[in-house]
């Protein structure tokens, strides 16, 4: 069920960049790092939610749990560790997010080694609107050094194969966007009522 | 028995959870030198053939362990292994009900804003239609955002409604609250929010973070609010009680519903002594019953009340320590009982947020003791597999009163002495031996001990895993902090240089002896220990007394100087502690024995049979 | 009493520590209009004339909240203010004493490596004279530096001399520990460790981080290592019971040292009722006494053994009131005790690191009701001051029965009703009123209130501080983790954007009305949070339920329908959650008053001086 | 009493630079900054405590505390509070301890206000190398999360006037040896007893 069948009204997310982005001071802060076309080229995830749906999701999860939010684009790559890890190391708290483009998203915390995680999404074409608030959620929990219970992920097998394809692409555009220059960019991020 | 050189004498103990065994050469003139130990999981049920494979691994263990070999084995002795089967039942005495839709506070992890407030249930789609002036608490169903829900809250507080709090179906209660533009409590993640009865007078209440509510916990708290007569405060005052303690809670007054607190009939239970029998009511409590047990010991028999739960309970143990044993449930007789208060976890029926109360239960350990088993059928087929060993028949003797063997056994603790009381501390239950200074030995079993403990954390927590429950009682815990420190129970972090795995970060552990183990749920650091700490306390601190009271000579603790703990629950890391602590007023010097000065708690019966064997030897070769 | 047009009429209680007022307006026929409330800390001795500036205060107050002025008072009405006083004393009944030179572990909070070491003591200055072979523990004076200690040491050790653990003056047993080529235990921060002695076999432990000591905390481990035989392990059986739960510890054998945990003769005290008279032992504990206490009531007067410890407390407690009231000592009565165990911090005497032993002790709160005060002498003054305020005479008369008027208080609560029973929660005594359905009211007033729960926060925490210790019971704690986070008692996180202040980072904090204040010492959350729970459980659950037993119909606390908590500690976060949790198996409705639906538990007695006033009124108006 | 008086082995240190000072990884660190001329031109205390004294009974305060120890020049200020902020602001677990040549030390954190600080010890003249000791112990226990009593400051009135004028002195030329473009590098101290 995406979003847009669920009847929410359209939202645009209007996104500022505000200059690199430093290593923030907050212990009651996550960081959301997004891939280099988030937002730019592309609009929806592989399974047609609005991206701006998606950093609102993240935004209210995080916010619900009375935890502050930093919001990243990392320019310079689009795998997935990278951009949670990196998101973590600037994060007040040590915990971070990142999400590509097409919906994969990763939960990481600065301590960790680069290719381990606290909780991966992989699926992206599984993952829902109320995933994404319990991915800021949970992610906000981590900060306060609660024990939240892992976001569960469902397990199709079938959806594998039907959008291999679809995924191979979208990372390959994923890819051509990098600017090996770009760094790290810190984010303003408005989400309005389309027409609004 | 014919004296001569020295022989290789085996002694096996074959336990309800552990078979201990050791070997050791006894010399013509009952000269013992233990050379040494071994230990293994019992195989079967005590008392029955199956336990000849343990025996096998666990006498293979001690030869092994003494550089002996089994061809070289003159003589097996085991103990008598009289089944001594304990069974456990539980059954909650209260429980709440909420009758038609008095909602009760479930206390969501994120309610909003803060403060009471008080009106009319009206759902967000009529929120419009509202007059200004009155005051109404807003039900919004889950599906709704919260951008919506605030706009609407905001707009009618705009046009004069008092907009007093709001009940949400999701997680949103911070979302809203962060954008209306005055404080009002809010409660969410009520799951059944559409089941909230609307046009009733409610009240939401928010505690700041970090405190309770002080209003709706307390009866004339809320019969202030809702301006309720001393009759309808009497009904709502089991609503107050089950709030106690939440940071947040809605209650709704509607007509005819009302919380009740409903006592189940749990039924009585007949305890019969020798002479005289004994009735007691099941929900006066553990206190109760533990009373009348003592007034009629020793206990013949205990019967439920038929058709009532504890009826139920007991039919249970006797069906399945008949199973166990192969004797008629009604021959199986209970010779004791442990009851237990506890708390356990369960939704409120008709709650309408999935919330959950503690409910009172008692928990009933009962323990059997069924008639002398078929110990030669075990000692043959124990004969069958050791002549496997040592290609050859060995000598295989049922040894001597396991009460007195384990006597023997503890005395072999340096800096114990006579007048000894042994307090095995095992898995289904405590047995308790003493010995004064003529070695006369008098012993008595109780029901409940290592397992039972674990049966309580596993229910108290609402773990519904008993090897989780069994780390928790085990081991000590600690919080992950960040991946590279722990603060342990006592407060003092511990830094590692390795980062930790990611499934413990931020978790409550276990610091088992193989690494960390995340506890699964939610429960806090302290709420874990302090289940363990009261479960250890109630099971074997509660046993230790009252096995010490029926076996010191004229009831009179100051009569017992020495008390040795054995066991595999004497390995505890607090269990032997408490019991020290409980027994100390009395003069009494307690601790974990150390058998032969090296073995701890184990292998004192293995160890007194041998040592047993060597004075028999001494006195017939004296004869 | 005149009738005619609506009276202005103020009401007064003066109580040991505050001093509560209302106004209103009282018309013809009994109408009572309460216009506003006040409260002041009382001035003096309750039932003296120093308390008119209290009243002069509190009743302004009141009239101020009404909007009143004091020349149009017509009338003040006074509660009869016996004062009920109380006082306490408290005595240790166990005491460590360290004889000769056997020495105690301390827990220092940075011992070195872990494990047991067992070895004669030697100092580091000789140990270059042991020879290879001989086990030893190395005993270091402070001034030593940790390079030559560690260097010493590992010198000896490849020389062959058996270097077993270390006992150091100064803090330094990681640094030595890491300088080490093996790993062994070193226990440091002995402040006295040049009286160590030497040349004798001595064992030290340390465990891992997070667990403790198993071996020298269980009386046969001490045994094993040092090869006692059943008389010596009876001796050391206190040294193991002391050390249970240190990180480490050193027991060091010397022949004639040992370690007494010695009853202080505390002395018998007799309670006398009015048939006969019973004596108890203080050492038997709190329980026994007030089990006593319970045969005997109503208390006439109790007795100390004169000579003993409880002779000199009794004494105190008399000689106090007597000063406080000016009765002679030997007509001071006491009319209640509460008896409570507690433990106390206290340095062990005669050990070596300023050792410190959480003691027994008995706390005894008495009751003295003084012979009726000099009210009217009170009246006089309250009078005298009054007119300066109101500029003429004013009316000033004593009211009814103290008890009665807190039960025509109570009763304003909303969804109260009868039979009720109050409940006042002051500060010195914790007082009883019963009102059955026909307005008869029966009162009974036991020792031991709000004020005796600070004296045991303070003295089992060891603070020395009373303002501290206020805190502490008042307010709820939390844990400062960053100078953006705290951590509450409950586990939750709270974040703020404005910094907090230097002082409190990384302590302890009570979350005062007036913000945080950083808790002094080194108690940890969780130790502070038990402290005043059981402090709060063991004076205010066990003297409401004493109190609801002495006054309940039949002394069956099933009666009692309603009770209605007042007083400043009914204004506690959790005093009254614990109460009510106590009497509901009695089916009892209990919470926090509020008073005229909207007071709280403040200003009852003062209500209901009003209210009686109103109901004579209305009783002569109809006559 | 100085140490000199105490008797102690005289004792140097060696220090090296490894290069420009980086922000701290492990939690359990705390990170000692020391000023422009500590051990380089002064070697001494104002009341003659040699500096290598000095670093090495921090050094033990800390490990005793089984915490770890970076040491860090910062070259570009003589000002106590920024050096000891600075070394906050490095440190791992945001716990810093600042020295000047002098002695005058104070223990930081990194979310305080630089003027603020945790605790301070003005009277170089009053400091033992005992002081020292329970410096590096506390700002370890800081670290740790444990709440350690501040460490006894004494105060004597009349060390203020006898010290004062070389107490500017020394100031004059640590302020003197200060390389505005030097930055905080981070060191490799080791202690040596003289002539080993
Ligand atoms: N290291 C340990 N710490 C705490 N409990 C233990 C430990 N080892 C075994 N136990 C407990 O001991 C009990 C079994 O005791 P054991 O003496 O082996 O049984 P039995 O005497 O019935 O054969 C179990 O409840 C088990 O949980
Ligand atoms: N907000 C509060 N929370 C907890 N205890 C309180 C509070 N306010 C007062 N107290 C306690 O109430 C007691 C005094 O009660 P009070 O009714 O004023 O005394 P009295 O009836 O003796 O005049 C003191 O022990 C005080 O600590
Ligand atoms: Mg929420
Ligand atoms: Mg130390």
């Amino acid at each position: 069920m995406t979003s847009t069948e669920t009847g929410r009204p359209e939202r645009t997310a209007e996104i500022t960049e505000k200059g690199p982005a430093g290593r923030g001071e907050r212990e009651d802060e996550v960081v959301l790092g997004i891939s280099p076309a988030f937002c730019s080229f592309f609009t929806k995830t592989i399974s047609n939610i609005p991206l701006a749906e998606v950093l609102r999701e993240v935004m209210a999860g995080v916010e619900e749990q009375g935890v502050s939010l930093r919001i990243v684009r990392v320019k310079d790559s689009s795998d997935l560790a990278k951009i949670a890890h990196r998101a973590a190391r600037l994060s007040g708290s040590g915990i971070g997010v990142g999400i590509l483009s097409r919906g994969t998203s990763m939960i990481h915390q600065k301590d960790l080694a680069k290719l381990s995680n606290l909780e991966l999404f992989p699926q992206a074409p599984l993952l829902t609107p109320e995933t994404f608030r319990a991915i800021g959620s949970n992610a906000a929990q981590y900060a306060k050094g609660d024990s939240p219970a892992p976001v569960p992920v469902q397990n199709d097998f079938m959806a594998r194969p039907r959008y291999q394809a679809k995924a191979a692409l979208l990372h390959l555009k994923e890819t051509e966007m990098i600017e090996p220059d770009g760094g790290i960019v810190e984010l303003d991020v408005s989400i309005r009522r389309a027409g609004s | 028995m014919a004296s001569g050189a020295p022989r290789l004498v085996v002694g096996v103990d074959i336990g309800n959870s552990t078979t201990e065994a050791c070997c050791a050469r006894v010399d013509d003139d009952g000269g013992v030198e233990y050379l040494g130990s071994g230990l293994a999981p019992t195989t079967g049920i005590k008392g029955t053939p199956d336990n000849a494979e343990g025996v096998r691994k666990a006498a293979g263990q001690a030869l092994a362990d003494g550089g002996c070999r089994w061809p070289d084995v003159d003589l097996v002795l085991t103990n008598e292994a009289t089944p001594v089967i304990s069974g456990l039942a539980m059954e909650t005495i209260t429980e709440t009900v909420v009758t038609e839709s008095t909602m009760i506070g479930h206390d969501p992890r994120t309610p909003g804003g803060s403060g009471i407030g008080v009106g009319t249930t009206v759902a967000l789609a009529d929120l419009a239609e509202r007059a200004a002036g009155e005051d109404v608490l807003v039900v919004v169903p889950a599906a709704e955002d919260f951008e919506d829900v605030a706009e609407a809250l905001v707009a009618a507080a705009r046009r004069g409604v008092g907009v007093r709090g709001a009940i949400l179906g999701g997680d949103d209660a911070v979302l809203v609250a962060n954008r209306l533009e005055e404080t009002l409590p809010i409660v969410d993640e009520v799951t059944l929010v559409d089941e909230v009865p609307l046009g009733m007078l409610a009240a939401v209440e928010v505690a700041e973070p970090g405190r309770t509510i002080r209003t709706l916990s307390n009866s004339y708290g809320i019969a202030t609010l809702f301006d309720l007569d001393a009759e309808q405060t009497k009904m709502i005052s089991p609503v107050a009680r089950s709030l106690t303690g939440n940071r947040s809670a809605v209650v709704v007054r509607t007509p005819g519903g009302d919380i009740t607190d409903r006592r189940v009939p749990a039924g009585s239970i007949a305890l019969r002594g020798r002479s005289s029998t004994v009735s007691v009511e099941v929900d006066a409590g553990a206190d109760e019953i533990m009373r009348a047990l003592a007034r009629i010991r020793p206990l013949v028999d205990a019967e439920g009340e038929s058709g009532t739960h504890v009826g139920g309970m007991i039919a249970g143990v006797r069906d399945a320590m008949s199973e166990l044993t192969g004797q008629r449930p009604d021959e199986v007789a209970i010779e004791d009982l442990l009851a237990v208060d506890t708390l356990v976890p369960q939704e409120v029926r008709g709650g309408l947020a999935k919330e959950v109360a503690r409910e009172d239960a008692v928990l009933l350990a009962a323990m059997v003791r069924t008639s002398r088993g078929p110990m030669e059928q075990v000692a043959a087929e124990v004969r069958r597999v050791l002549a496997e060993e040592a290609q050859r028949v060995l000598e295989v003797e049922i040894g001597g009163i396991e009460a007195e063997m384990a006597v023997g056994g503890a005395l072999t603790t340096p800096g114990s002495g006579e007048p000894i009381v042994v307090l095995d501390l095992g898995g289904g239950s405590t047995d308790a031996a003493h010995a004064d200074t003529d070695g006369e030995v008098y012993s008595v079993h109780v029901a409940g001990a290592g397992d039972l403990v674990t049966t309580l954390i596993d229910a108290e927590l609402g773990l519904d895993d008993k090897q989780v429950a069994e780390e928790i009682k085990r081991y000590p815990l600690a919080k992950v902090e960040s991946f590279f420190h722990v603060r342990h129970e006592n407060g003092t972090a511990q830094f590692f240089t390795e980062p930790l795995a990611p499934e413990l970060f931020a978790r409550v552990v276990v610091l088992t002896d193989e690494g960390m183990h995340a506890v699964p749920g939610r429960h806090d650091l302290a709420t874990l220990r302090h289940t363990r700490r009261e479960a250890k306390r109630r099971v074997f601190v509660v046993n230790a007394l009252r096995a010490l009271e029926q076996i010191a000579p004229g009831g009179t603790l100051r009569q017992i100087e020495f008390v040795v703990l054995l066991g595999g629950s004497a390995l505890d890391f607090e269990i032997p502690d408490m019991i020290a602590d409980a027994v100390a007023p009395h003069g009494i010097v307690c601790g974990t024995g150390n058998v032969r000065g090296s073995l701890g708690p184990r292998n004192a019966v293995a160890s007194g049979l041998v040592a047993g064997h060597a004075r028999g030897r001494r006195v017939s070769g004296a004869a």
